[in-house]
């Protein structure tokens, strides 16, 4: 097999195994949950304001995923061994990054669903919130790789990690909260696409170079 | 080209302090260059410096005869770069993919003595059997230059024997290794190196 | 009673037999129950048939509490007297209990729209029973993800006597937070107020549904004893 | 000094420097930036929905620090020596939560004002909603101690531990929201304060015991 | 009562498998007891459940003349329990908190040679470092038992006579050893207990 093919195989099985991908499923749900909890029982209230809080949820879930993502590489010595692969550090990002998105981002996104439900979004609105998440959490790890590589080295790196990432999951998240209010759905789809394509061609060229510093 | 390590009047700084100047060596195929020096002499640094992993402040460090790392060289350093959760035997299919091809998975855990442990996972190998595990990586893909950092450390008498056969056979196949090391190693070193003696 | 199973041994003996009856009996009384509960029972005068739903919420409701007091219990005497028997109980009681405390929350929202107008609502009880289904996740994904077994236990032991204190909260939500539903109407210090008519299915499903968990739990606890024995296997042919 | 109190230091220490503080308040204002963004700019919206949500930001900030608390004391043998100090680890477990409440929780608590007010909660609120945080975050430390503890071996436990923290929390939320919108505002303190009490006092106490087992 | 540590028919299990059973040793004030065995046979298990650690399966360990662990004995493992952000010199505070006052940080420091890295962070220390700022630890606070799990792993040879120097000291000041090893400690041991020397 590839570097590439075995690199998203490990990280896919690390993820997936030990309830890895149930987790962030809990912490999403959790999450969504605490919002009603939080806002009280007013119906009309949640229906307005509720939707768009998917996506917060959405997002700082896979941010929860990305704290250790290169830190334990780092600290094992695996980092040290992607560098001396023949593939380019760049193409070993990216399956990490995929295998995220296929471990994590891919059931965030279904579990959207439910979750757009509860917080009374219109049933006809849920295929496009689950396709607009899906593209959302592609832009989102895209970005995140950045944020990870940079924090690599910094223990109890994950409040560090928040603080870089999420100014720029902002975009992701404006587009994302129109679909779930049932805004100019097409459009939002379109830009959020372009979001995720730009995020995660680019987002791993910058990991990468971050990387390469962080094994001096 | 045969192959051929050469290091000229390197200088390596760490956070701003100098750990050493003008370390120089030449290693031909079948050379053991061991690397000698009080704990915070240098050695770790100057072995990731050979490896690319962080840039020597002055000096040359050349490969002839093969492609410039990574493909030229194996790196195992302090750190064992196991995965608890994973198995011994994925991380040689692993290592495998990562590297590109070379000898069996099986042939590779029976060389270092692991083959029961095959389907363990990582997490619950006691320190020599790590150490173990990580010197297969260097079986898994063939590359002429070994860097090894205090490549016994952990192993028992045992495993220090088995140790030195790899070495001599990778020497007698016309590789390249260059250890650090505390205490004598085995096989004779062509050459020795001592690193921050003169402070 | 419990100490007579403690011996794995002579709990695969026992269990190699009750376990098939317990399902057997749990067939006979859904076999009874859900018919006499879903045609023969008379339809509620204000919600019709819907009430229905009633035999299916309601013990599933109270099981999946019962069930994790069980596994506190369970944990206890794991921790305590440390037997391993009652860590696997504890254990294989879990998923039985999520799937129940499922059921309660999916029958009560199909309940809800047609009574309540909604499907959820943001009340004490729903979202403790939320709260309830997500701890059971939670003790899931704890013991799934510590591979050495005997540590798995007793950190879920840890994790479930910590999370009893959810079940007070369930129990008496519908008392501290007036809101949609209903409060207690079986088991109360006054007596049941609800028809005799409506109570006997009622009492026919309750006792299929603990048929059921006692046959999947006997199922269960044979499955993990026979991995256990296939791990320790495993790691004795590992060696050194 | 006493076992307590080095611990006491070195967690404060080890929290604040590097930007510890610093981090989990750029968490908690992200997070409360992202709101407003995610539900558009309707000011009534906002100022119905926005105050409750200062909480769900400061739950998840807490929580992101919870997860390496115990893991990197196991992973680097610090534990080991924690067990083997005269001082019971109950109380070496109580400092590190002490600790996490001076170092995270208080700035937290104080940061809860300007994000109040960018939430648009009413001025005089303020004071009321700060020290509703103080005592809601030494609940969440307090309940936060068990989850860290029993997740300390588990890699990437961080969205493990929240799946099983945050059903925890519900209560605390519920009543910290309630004074964050103003209703019935010393009622629902002296409950919190009473989650407060009861979570740092049993806390540790599991939370010591769930420790002993990982160190086998 | 004088110091004395009793083992008596020691079985450990690490995941459900038995590692070993029936290790036995009595140790007096003064004794090293060297743990040999191959990688995996148990070593580092047996000296955890002398540390209390980790229970084992069968067997009683004693211990006579002072108070039960924790109080009476130190333990260092393959781990060195460093801070990589906190200060050298902090370490050595925190450990003088933790385990209850006895020699001046300076002097430990000096005794382990690290006096001119008391200011750095611990994450900058080289590997052999680390090791001596751990070995610190057994000096900070004075305690009859020493559990040591290969002590000597990166030190450099000068480090090394600093360890010999070190337990020696220790064992004439009426304190107990022991310690897993897989090649010469320099001490002469009291007795050599062989791990798992059955299989
Ligand atoms: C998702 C929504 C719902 C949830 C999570 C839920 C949860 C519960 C719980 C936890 C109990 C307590 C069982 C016990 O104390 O043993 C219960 C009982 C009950 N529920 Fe629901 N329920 C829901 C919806 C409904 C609806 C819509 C109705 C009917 C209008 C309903 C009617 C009842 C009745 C009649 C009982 C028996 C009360 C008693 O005698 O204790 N539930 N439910
Ligand atoms: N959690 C666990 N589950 C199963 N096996 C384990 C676990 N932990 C350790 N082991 C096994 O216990 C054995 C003994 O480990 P231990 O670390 O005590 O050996 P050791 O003698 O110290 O070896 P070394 O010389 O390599 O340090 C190993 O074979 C290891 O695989
Ligand atoms: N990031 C850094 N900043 C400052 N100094 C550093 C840094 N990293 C390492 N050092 C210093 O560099 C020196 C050399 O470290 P190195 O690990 O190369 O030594 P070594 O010869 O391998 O020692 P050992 O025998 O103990 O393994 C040490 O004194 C260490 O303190
Ligand atoms: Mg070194
Ligand atoms: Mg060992």
């Amino acid at each position: 097999m590839s570097a590439f093919a075995v690199t998203f195989r490990r990280d896919f099985a690390l993820m997936w195994s030990g309830g890895g991908a149930l987790a962030p499923l809990g912490y999403f749900l959790g999450a969504t949950m605490l919002v009603p909890l939080a806002m009280g029982p007013d119906r009309a209230l949640l229906a307005a304001a509720g939707p768009p809080l998917v996506w917060i949820a959405a997002a700082l879930a896979v941010l929860a995923t990305l704290e250790r993502l290169f830190q334990a590489d780092l600290e094992d010595g695996a980092l040290d061994q992607m560098m001396l692969s023949p593939a380019p550090l760049e193409v070993l990002v990216f399956a990490k990054g995929a295998a995220l998105w296929c471990a994590v981002g891919a059931p965030l996104a279904l579990a959207g669903a439910p979750a757009a439900i509860a917080l009374q979004a219109p049933l006809a609105l849920v295929p496009a919130v689950v396709a607009s998440l899906a593209l959302g959490m592609a832009a989102f790890i895209g970005m995140g790789l950045v944020g990870a590589a940079v924090t690599a080295s910094v223990k109890r790196g994950g409040v560090l990690i928040a603080l870089i990432v999420l100014p720029f999951f902002a975009p992701p998240i404006i587009f994302g909260a129109a679909v779930a209010q049932g805004e100019a759905v097409t459009s939002a789809l379109l830009i959020l696409a372009g979001c995720a394509l730009g995020a995660c061609a680019l987002g791993p060229i910058a990991a990468a170079a971050a990387l390469r510093l962080q094994a001096e | 080209m045969p192959l051929r390590l050469v290091a000229e009047d390197v200088s390596v700084a760490r956070g701003g302090r100098l750990l050493f100047e003008g370390v120089g060596f030449v290693a031909d195929a079948g050379d053991l260059v061991e690397l000698r020096g009080a704990n915070g002499s240098g050695k770790t640094s100057l072995l990731r410096a050979i490896a690319g992993f962080l840039r020597p402040r002055a000096g040359r460090i050349a490969f002839e005869g093969v492609e410039e790392p990574p493909l030229a060289l194996h790196y195992l350093g302090h750190l064992n770069a196991l995965k608890g959760a994973a198995s011994v035997r994925s991380h040689l299919s692993h290592w495998l993919g990562l590297f590109g091809g070379g000898i069996d998975e099986d042939v590779a855990l029976e060389r270092v003595g692991l083959t029961r442990q095959a389907k363990l996972p990582a997490r619950v190998l006691s320190q020599g059997q790590g150490r173990r595990l990580s010197l297969a990586r260097l079986l898994i893909a063939p590359r002429p230059i070994w860097l090894l950092d205090e490549p016994a450390a952990a192993l028992d008498v045992e495993g220090r024997a088995m140790l030195c056969r790899l070495i001599d056979a990778h020497r007698a196949e016309g590789g390249l290794v260059v250890a650090a090391v505390h205490d004598v190693l085995g096989p004779t070193p062509s050459q020795t190196l001592q690193i921050g003696a003169t402070t | 009673m419990l100490s007579s199973f403690a011996n794995p041994a002579r709990f695969m003996g026992f269990s190699s037999w009750a376990a098939p009856a317990l399902a057997l009996l749990a067939v006979a009384l859904f076999a009874i129950g859900l018919p006499w509960a879903l045609f023969v029972s008379p339809a509620d005068y204000q919600q019709g048939e819907t009430v229905r739903i009633m035999y299916v919420h309601v013990p599933a409701a109270s099981f999946s509490m019962g069930i994790y007091a069980f596994m506190g219990a369970a944990s206890f005497i794991g921790l305590v007297w440390r037997h391993v028997l009652a860590d696997i109980a504890a254990r294989s009681a879990a998923p039985i209990g999520a799937t129940y405390a499922a059921l309660c929350l999916l029958t009560g929202s199909l309940w809800g729209a047609p009574t309540w107008g909604t499907w959820w609502e943001w009340d004490g009880r729903l979202t403790s029973m939320l709260v309830l289904f997500l701890i059971y996740l939670g003790y899931i994904g704890l013991w799934s993800s510590i591979e050495d077994e005997e540590r798995a236990a007793k950190l879920a032991a840890i994790l479930c006597l910590v999370g009893l204190i959810n079940l007070p909260i369930i129990k008496f939500s519908v008392d501290w937070w007036s809101t949609l539903h209903q409060p207690a109407s079986i088991f109360r210090a006054e007596g049941p107020a609800i028809h005799a008519s409506m109570l006997a299915p009622l009492a026919v499903m309750a006792g299929a549904y603990a048929a059921l968990f006692g046959a999947l739990l006997l199922f269960n606890m044979r499955a993990a004893i026979h991995r256990r024995r296939i791990e320790a296997a495993r790691l004795r042919a590992g060696a050194t």
